[in-house]
C-alpha cells in the first residue's frame, strides 16, 4: 500500500466519473422476476427487512386492537377463549420474533456499511438467505393462523401447557418452528454484522471511533450470538418432546419444566435488550444530529451498551422469582437486575449534557428522542420495582408488567425507531417526510400510548392477570381497561397518520439533499439515495465525527477495482487496509436454500422423517450457492498466486 | 505509510493483553461469580454458612482490581478520551485508540467491583435458608 | 353487585403489608427520580443558549458523574429495601401453623385441610377458610400444568408446578373475604379460576371445620332422594364425590359441602340455584373449554339434583 | 486541496487466519454452535441435578465405541494440521491429497458413530436421561456430518472446480472448523460416556 500525491490522475473529477459508471455497472442488482429473488445489496435487503418487520408490525397491531376491543367492557363475549389465546400469543411472538428483532437488525444492515465506510455487507449471499427465512417464518405463522392453527401457548410457551400431553394438535408446533426459522434468520443477520463491523471499517476508524449507532448493533449482534443459541435448544427440545417422545419437559420421566423456564428466558431476557440497544444507537445519532455537537461521553456510552449486555445475561432468573426457587439465590439477579439500571441512566445523563450544551432543533427526529425519555424512564424505573423479590411476587405476571415492558419496548425501542425513520428516510428514498404530519402523529402516540398503558399500572395493582380473555363486572376493573381501550384506538390513528405520512411524501415529499440534517456521520457523504456501490471514491476518518471535522488533509482510498466487487477489508482494533476481498456476485441460491431449509422445518411439523428427506434439497441448494461459477473472473489462479509471490518478495 | 515499531514487539503485545484484560475481565469474572453464587447459595443453606461467599466475591474483586491496574499501567496511567483529528494510519489514531482502550477498562474494572458489592447486600442481609 | 377485594394495596395480612410498604417506598423514590430527570431535561431544552450557554465539558463530566453516583446510592438503598422486605417476608412460618395443601388443576382449585387422622382432613374446593391471627401453610401441587396461587390481600403469588412442591405461608390480620386468581396462564379458562378467601374468627374457623367433616346430610324429601339418585348414578360420580354417598369421582371437585360455597365453576358464577341450573346443564357455554361435560339431564332430573345440592351444606 | 490517496491495489487479494472475513465468519458460526452445546451440557447437568441416581434406571453406554473414536478424531488432527498448512502455502498438491486422507478419518468417524449410538444401552424415548444424552450425540453428530459434507464439496471442488485463490482460505477455515468438531466433542465424550460412570 502506497500513499499517493494530491494530483493522483485517479482523483480527477472525470476520472471519478467514469469509475462511478463502472462501479454503477459491476454493483448494480440484476432486474427482472429472477433478479428479484437474487439481490444481495445490503440496502435492498435492509429495506426489505424494514418494511417487512413493519408489515408484521401493522398485522400484530391489528391482533392488539382485537384484544383491547374485548377487554374494553367486562364479561364481553365478542372474543372467545379459544381465538383471544391464539391472539396474544400471536401479539406477542409477532412483534417480539417477526417485528422487533428483524426491525432492528434490518436498520443495522442498511446503515452500517455506510456508517462505517464500506461498499458492503459481509457474506451479501447470507444476509439475502436470512431475509428469505425471515419473511417465510411470518408467512408460515399467519398461514397457520388463518387456518386455525395459530400457536395459543403465550410467547413464551410454558411446558407443560405447550408440551406433548397438554398442548394438543399442531399449535405449539407451528410456534416452536417459526422459533426455528427467525433464529435462524437472526443468527445469520448477526454473524454479518459481527463481521462487517470487525474488519470492514473505512480506515481510521479506529475502535474508539465507531458511530455510537454503529457499536449498538455490534454489541446486539454479539446478544444475538450468544443468547439465540439457548432458545434453539429450548425449541429444539421442545418439538422432540411432541415429534419423538423424548422427556426434557416431562416430570414423571425424569424432565423438569423449569428448565425450560431457564432457557427460554436465557435468551427472553436478553432479547429484550437486542430490541432496545440499536434504539439506543438510534437516539445517540438523532441527539447528536439536532444538537449540532458530537454527543458528550462517547466513551460512557459504549460503555453502557457493553455493560447493558453483560448484565443482561444474568438477570434472567427474575422472570422466575414465584417459581419457589430460593430467595437467597434470586436475590442476586436481583442485584443484578436493580444494577442494569445504571448503565441505562448513565446514557440518560450524556444525552441530557448534550442537549444541555448544543443548540437545540426541534425537527420530528428529536420529538422521538424526547418522547423516548418521557416514556422509556417511566419504564425504566418500573423494572426496578420488577427487580424486586417480594414487589414482584405480587405484581409478575398482571398488568402492572404490561404495562412495564410497553413503556420499555415501545418507549425505549418503537419511539426511537419512528424517529430514525423520520431522520433516515431521506437517504433511503430521496425524499423528506412531512414534518407537520410527523409531529401531529407523534403527539398523538404520546398521548395515546400514555393513556394505554399507564392505566395498565394501577390495573395490575387492583389485581388484574395477564392473559385473561374477561374479567367479571365486580371486580371494577371496566372503568381503567376502557380508558385503556380509547387510548388504543388513539395510537391506531396516530400510526395510521404516520404510515400516510410515508406513502404520501414517498411520492411528493421534498427532495432530500445529501446531507438534509446537517448530520457528521459517513452515511450522508454520499448521495440520497446511495448507489449501488455507496462511495465513490471510498472515504477514510480521522475522527468520530468526519463529516464536521476538516478534511481537507483527508486521504480518500483509490485503487479498488471497478470491474469487479472489490472491498476494502482492514483490521480489527485501528482499521488499517489489509487486504481486498472480492465479494460474490448476486445468486437465486440463497432464496433456494430458504425454501429448502424452509420445507424442512414445516415438514418436520408433520413427520420426524422430514429432517432426513428435507436434507437433501438443502444439500443440493448449499452445494448450488458454494460452486462457483465459471467464467466471470477475470484473473486466473496463476495470476494471483504469481503476483502474491511478487508482492511477498517484494516485502522481503 | 508511516510506521511505529519504536518499542519491541513483544511490550505492544502486553499492552494489548493489559487494556483486553482491562475491558473484558470485569463483566466475565461478575458473570462467573454470579452463577458460583446462585450455585453456593444451596450450600449455605446445608452448611448454614456463608463465608465462602465473601471469599468467592473477595477474590473476584482482585482479579478484577488486578486488571483494571494492568489497563491503567498499559498507557502508564494516561488515559484520556481525547478525540483530536489525525491521520487515519498514523500513530496518533492508534496511540488515541490505545489511551481510550485503557480508560474503558479501568472504568469497566471500577463499575464491575460496584456490582459486585451489590451482590454482597443480599449475603449481608438474608438468612442461609431464606 | 357488590366490590370484590383483591389489591395488593389493600393489605389484610403482615406479608402484603411489608410489600405495600415497599411498594410506596419506591413509588415515591421513583417517582421523585422521575420528574427531577424529566426536569433536568427540559430545563436543558429550554434554557436560552445566548445567555451564558458556556458549553464546559468539565463542569457537564462533574455534573453527569455526580448524578450517576446518586443513582448508584440510590439504587443500592431500593436494593437494601427490596432484600429486607424479602427477609421479613420470608420470616413466617411455625410449627403450630395450619397446613392446607392446594392443588391445581385446570380450572379449578382443589383444597385439603391436612390432618394426621385421615378421617379428620377435609375436601373442599375454590374456597379456603382461614382463622385470623394465625400462620397458615399452603402447600402447593399442579396435577397438569402451571398454575399459580394469588391472593393479593395477604401475599404475593406462588407456582404451581407439575412434579414439584411449592409452599406459601399466609396470615390474615383483618377477618373478610379475599379474592384471588391463578396468575400464570393455564389454557382456556385462565381467565376463569379464581378462589375465594375467608378469613374469620378463630371459633367461626373451627366450627367451619366440624361441619365440613361430617358427610352429606341424607335427603329430607322424594325430590332430594331423586335427586341423590341422578348423581349416584348418572354421569356426576363419575368425577365428583359426594361423601357419605357412593359418588366417589375424583377429578373434579369435592361437592359434600358445595351448597355452602359462595361461588360455583371456580368463581365463575354465584353459586345460586338458577347459575346452578344453567351450570349444569351447559357448562361450555358459561365456561367455553372446561372439563365439565354437558350432562344431558332432563328439566326434572335437573330440578331433583338442585334440590338435593342445596341441601349439602 | 484536493485530498491525498491512499492507493490500495498492490494489496493482496486474499488472507488467513484473523485477517480473513472468513475467518471472523467461522469463528462467529463457533461462538454460537459452541453456546449451544454449552447449553446442552448445562441442560445435562441440570437433569442430572434433579435425578437421585444417574444414570436412572438403565446402564451407563458401552465405553468401547467411543473411546474408539475419540481415537480417531485425535488422530485425524494430523492430516487437518497439514491440510491448513499445505493450503496457507497455497500447495494445491498436497492441500487435495491431506484434504482426502482427513475425509477417510471423518467417513471412519460418521461409521463408528453408529456403533456409538447402538451401544448407548438406553432410547430417547426412555427417559430424560436418555433424551438428553441421544441429542448430545445427535448434535454432534450433525456437526460430523456437515463438517463431512462440506469438505467432501471442498474437496471435489479442489480436483474439478474452477479454481480461486479464495477456495485456500475456504479450506483454511474448513480445517479449523474440524478442529472445532474435535474439541466439542471432548466434553461431549465427558459428558455422554463418564459422567454416568462417575454418579
Amino acid at each position: 500500500m502506497t500513499e499517493g500525491i494530491a494530483d493522483d490522475p485517479r482523483l480527477e473529477p472525470s476520472a471519478l466519473a467514469r469509475e462511478a459508471r463502472e462501479l454503477a455497472n459491476t454493483w448494480s442488482e440484476p432486474r427482472g422476476f429472477v433478479g428479484w429473488f437474487s439481490c444481495v445489496d445490503h440496502k435492498t435487503v435492509g429495506v426489505r427487512f424494514i418494511v417487512t418487520a413493519f408489515g408484521f408490525f401493522i398485522l400484530a397491531g391489528l391482533l392488539a386492537a382485537a384484544m383491547r376491543l374485548q377487554l374494553a367492557r367486562p364479561d364481553n363475549t365478542l372474543i372467545g377463549p379459544d381465538l383471544y389465546n391464539q391472539i396474544f400469543t400471536m401479539h406477542g411472538t409477532t412483534m417480539m420474533f417477526l417485528f422487533a428483532v428483524p426491525v432492528v437488525l434490518g436498520f443495522g444492515i442498511y446503515f452500517v456499511p455506510l456508517m462505517i465506510g464500506s461498499r458492503a455487507i459481509a457474506f451479501p449471499r447470507l444476509l439475502a438467505f436470512a431475509y428469505w427465512m425471515f419473511l417465510f417464518s411470518g408467512i408460515f405463522l399467519y398461514v397457520m393462523f388463518f387456518l386455525n392453527i395459530g400457536p395459543d401457548r403465550g410467547w413464551f410457551s410454558y411446558v407443560p401447557l405447550a408440551g406433548p400431553e397438554y398442548g394438543i394438535g399442531k399449535r405449539a408446533d407451528v410456534w416452536a418452528q417459526l422459533v426455528s426459522f427467525t433464529e435462524t434468520s437472526g443468527l445469520a443477520v448477526s454473524v454479518c454484522l459481527i463481521v462487517t463491523i470487525f474488519k470492514l471499517r473505512a480506515p481510521g476508524m479506529s475502535l474508539n471511533r465507531i458511530p455510537l449507532f454503529v457499536w449498538a448493533e455490534l454489541v446486539t449482534a454479539f446478544m444475538v450470538a450468544c443468547s439465540m443459541p439457548s432458545i434453539m435448544v429450548a425449541s429444539g427440545t421442545l418439538i422432540l418432546d411432541r415429534l419423538v417422545g423424548t422427556h426434557f419437559y416431562n416430570h414423571a420421566e425424569g424432565g423438569d419444566a423449569l428448565l425450560w423456564q431457564h432457557l427460554f428466558w436465557f435468551f427472553a431476557h436478553p432479547e429484550v435488550y437486542i430490541i432496545f440497544l440499536p434504539a439506543q444507537g438510534i437516539v445517540s445519532m438523532i441527539i447528536a444530529t439536532f444538537t449540532g455537537r458530537p454527543v458528550f461521553g462517547y466513551i460512557a456510552l459504549v460503555l453502557s451498551l457493553v455493560a447493558t449486555a453483560f448484565i443482561g445475561f444474568g438477570v434472567w432468573v427474575h422472570h422466575m422469582f414465584t417459581t419457589g426457587l430460593p430467595q437467597f439465590g434470586t436475590s442476586f439477579f436481583t442485584a443484578a437486575s436493580i444494577m442494569i439500571v445504571v448503565p441505562s441512566g448513565v446514557q440518560i445523563f450524556c444525552w441530557i449534557a448534550t442537549l444541555w450544551s448544543g443548540r437545540v432543533r426541534f425537527a420530528t427526529p428529536l420529538l422521538y428522542a424526547l418522547g423516548f425519555f418521557v416514556v422509556f424512564i417511566m419504564g425504566g424505573l418500573t423494572g426496578v420495582m420488577l427487580a424486586a423479590v417480594p414487589l414482584d411476587a405480587q405484581v409478575h405476571d398482571t398488568f402492572f408488567v404490561v404495562a412495564h415492558f410497553h413503556y420499555v419496548l415501545i418507549g425505549g425501542s418503537l419511539f426511537p425507531l419512528l424517529g430514525g425513520i423520520h431522520y433516515w428516510f431521506p437517504k433511503m428514498t430521496g425524499r423528506m417526510l412531512s414534518e407537520r404530519m410527523g409531529k401531529t402523529a407523534f403527539w398523538l402516540l404520546l398521548i395515546g400510548f400514555n393513556a394505554t398503558f399507564f392505566p395498565q399500572h394501577i390495573l395490575g395493582l387492583m389485581g388484574m392477570p395477564r392473559r385473561v380473555y374477561t374479567y367479571p363486572v365486580e371486580m371494577q376493573w371496566g372503568a381503567l381497561n376502557l380508558l385503556s381501550s380509547a387510548g388504543a384506538l388513539t395510537m391506531f390513528v396516530a400510526l395510521s397518520i404516520y404510515l400516510a405520512n410515508v406513502a404520501i411524501s414517498l411520492r411528493r415529499g421534498a427532495v432530500a439533499a445529501d446531507n438534509p440534517w446537517g448530520a457528521s456521520t459517513l452515511e450522508w457523504a454520499t448521495s440520497s439515495p446511495p448507489p449501488p456501490y455507496n462511495f465513490v471514491p471510498a472515504p477514510t476518518v480521522g475522527g468520530r465525527d468526519p463529516l464536521w471535522e476538516t478534511r481537507a488533509d483527508l486521504p480518500v482510498v483509490v485503487g479498488l477495482a471497478a470491474d469487479t466487487r472489490e472491498v476494502l477489508v482492514t483490521r480489527l482494533m485501528d482499521a488499517e487496509p489489509d487486504h481486498r476481498k472480492e465479494f460474490p456476485e448476486p445468486t437465486v441460491w440463497p432464496f433456494l436454500t430458504a425454501v429448502a431449509v424452509g420445507g424442512l422445518y414445516i415438514g418436520s411439523i408433520f413427520t420426524p422423517w422430514a429432517v432426513v428427506w428435507g436434507a437433501v434439497p438443502c444439500t443440493i441448494a448449499l452445494i448450488g450457492w458454494a460452486w462457483p461459477r465459471k467464467g466471470n473472473r477475470p484473473r486466473s489462479l496463476e495470476r494471483q498466486i504469481a503476483h502474491r509471490h511478487r508482492t511477498a518478495a517484494e516485502h522481503a | 505509510m508511516p510506521s511505529s515499531t519504536s518499542r519491541p514487539v513483544s511490550h505492544e503485545r502486553w499492552r494489548l493483553a493489559a487494556v483486553w484484560a482491562g475491558v473484558l475481565a470485569g463483566p466475565l469474572a461478575w458473570l462467573t461469580l454470579l452463577e458460583v453464587n446462585y450455585l453456593f447459595a444451596y450450600v449455605a443453606c446445608e452448611v448454614q454458612r456463608t463465608w465462602f461467599m465473601h471469599l468467592a466475591s473477595a477474590v473476584a474483586v482482585a482479579l478484577i482490581a488486578a486488571s483494571g491496574y494492568a489497563a491503567w499501567t498499559a498507557s502508564h496511567g494516561d488515559m484520556r478520551d481525547e478525540e483530536t483529528v489525525t491521520h487515519p494510519l498514523s500513530d496518533e489514531t492508534r496511540r488515541q485508540r490505545s489511551r481510550w482502550m485503557s480508560l474503558a477498562g479501568v472504568a469497566f474494572s471500577i463499575w464491575f467491583i460496584v456490582v459486585i458489592l451489590a451482590m454482597e447486600v443480599p449475603i449481608i442481609v438474608l438468612r442461609e435458608c431464606q | 353487585m357488590p366490590a370484590i377485594i383483591q389489591s395488593a394495596l389493600h393489605p389484610a395480612g403482615p406479608q402484603a403489608a411489608s410489600i405495600s410498604h415497599l411498594w410506596w417506598l419506591m413509588f415515591w423514590t421513583c417517582s421523585v427520580v422521575y420528574v427531577v430527570v424529566i426536569g433536568a431535561l427540559l430545563v436543558a431544552i429550554r434554557r436560552r443558549r445566548d445567555e451564558g450557554g458556556s458549553t464546559d465539558e468539565r463542569s457537564l463530566t462533574r455534573s453527569v458523574a455526580a448524578a450517576t453516583g446518586v443513582t448508584v446510592v440510590i439504587l443500592f438503598g431500593l436494593l437494601f429495601a427490596s432484600v429486607a422486605t424479602g427477609r421479613a417476608v420470608a420470616s413466617l412460618g411455625s410449627a403450630e401453623g395450619l397446613v392446607i395443601d392446594v392443588t391445581g388443576n385446570q380450572w379449578w382449585w382443589d383444597v385439603t385441610y391436612e390432618n394426621p387422622t385421615p378421617s379428620l382432613q377435609v375436601k373442599t374446593a375454590n374456597e379456603l377458610h382461614i382463622p385470623v391471627g394465625r400462620q397458615v401453610r399452603i402447600q402447593l401441587k399442579s396435577n397438569d400444568v402451571i398454575h399459580s396461587f394469588w391472593v393479593p390481600n395477604l401475599h404475593g403469588k406462588m407456582d404451581l408446578i407439575p412434579g414439584r412442591q411449592t409452599a406459601i405461608w399466609l396470615q390474615a390480620d383483618t377477618p373478610g373475604v379475599y379474592r384471588g386468581q391463578c396468575a400464570e396462564y393455564c389454557g382456556l379458562q385462565h381467565a376463569n379460576m379464581a378462589l375465594t378467601v375467608i378469613a374469620e374468627a378463630s371459633d367461626d374457623f373451627e366450627r367451619w371445620l366440624v361441619a365440613q367433616r361430617q358427610p352429606a346430610p341424607p335427603p329430607a324429601s322424594p325430590e332430594q332422594q331423586r335427586g341423590l339418585e341422578v348423581v349416584e348414578r348418572g354421569p356426576c360420580a363419575m368425577c365428583h364425590t359426594v361423601v357419605g354417598t357412593s359418588a366417589g369421582g375424583r377429578t373434579a371437585p369435592d361437592l359434600t359441602h358445595i351448597a355452602t360455597r359462595s361461588t360455583i365453576a371456580a368463581g365463575t358464577a354465584p353459586n345460586t340455584r338458577g347459575y346452578l341450573a344453567g351450570w349444569i346443564t351447559d357448562p361450555q357455554h358459561m365456561k367455553p373449554g372446561a372439563k365439565m361435560p354437558s350432562t344431558g339431564l332432563s328439566a326434572d332430573e335437573l330440578q331433583a339434583v338442585l334440590a338435593y345440592l342445596e341441601t349439602l351444606k | 486541496m484536493k485530498p491525498k490517496a491512499i492507493d490500495v491495489s498492490q494489496l493482496p487479494m486474499n488472507a488467513f487466519g484473523h485477517r480473513s472475513i472468513m475467518w471472523w465468519g467461522g469463528a462467529s458460526l463457533m461462538l454460537m454452535e459452541g453456546a449451544m452445546f454449552a447449553m446442552l451440557i448445562v441442560s445435562y447437568i441440570y437433569l442430572k441435578g434433579r435425578s437421585p441416581e444417574w444414570p436412572p434406571g438403565y446402564f451407563a453406554p458401552v465405553l468401547f465405541w467411543g473411546t474408539l473414536n475419540t481415537i480417531v478424531l485425535a488422530a485425524s488432527t494430523i492430516p487437518n494440521h497439514f491440510a491448513k498448512a499445505a493450503a496457507e502455502r497455497l500447495d494445491l498438491r498436497s492441500l487435495q491429497m491431506w484434504m482426502c486422507v482427513a475425509l477417510v478419518f471423518g467417513v471412519a468417524f460418521c461409521v463408528i458413530r453408529v456403533f456409538e449410538f447402538r451401544s448407548l444401552n438406553v432410547w430417547w424415548d426412555s427417559n430424560a436421561y436418555g433424551s438428553i444424552t441421544w441429542t448430545l450425540l445427535g448434535f454432534h453428530t450433525l456437526h460430523l456430518v456437515t463438517d463431512v459434507m462440506d469438505s467432501t464439496v471442498l474437496t471435489v471442488l479442489l480436483f474439478v472446480g474452477p479454481l480461486q485463490e479464495s477456495h485456500f482460505s475456504d479450506a483454511s477455515e474448513n480445517a479449523l472448523y474440524w478442529y472445532f468438531v474435535v474439541i466439542a466433542w471432548i466434553p461431549v465424550y465427558a459428558f455422554v460416556y463418564l459422567a454416568p460412570r462417575l454418579a
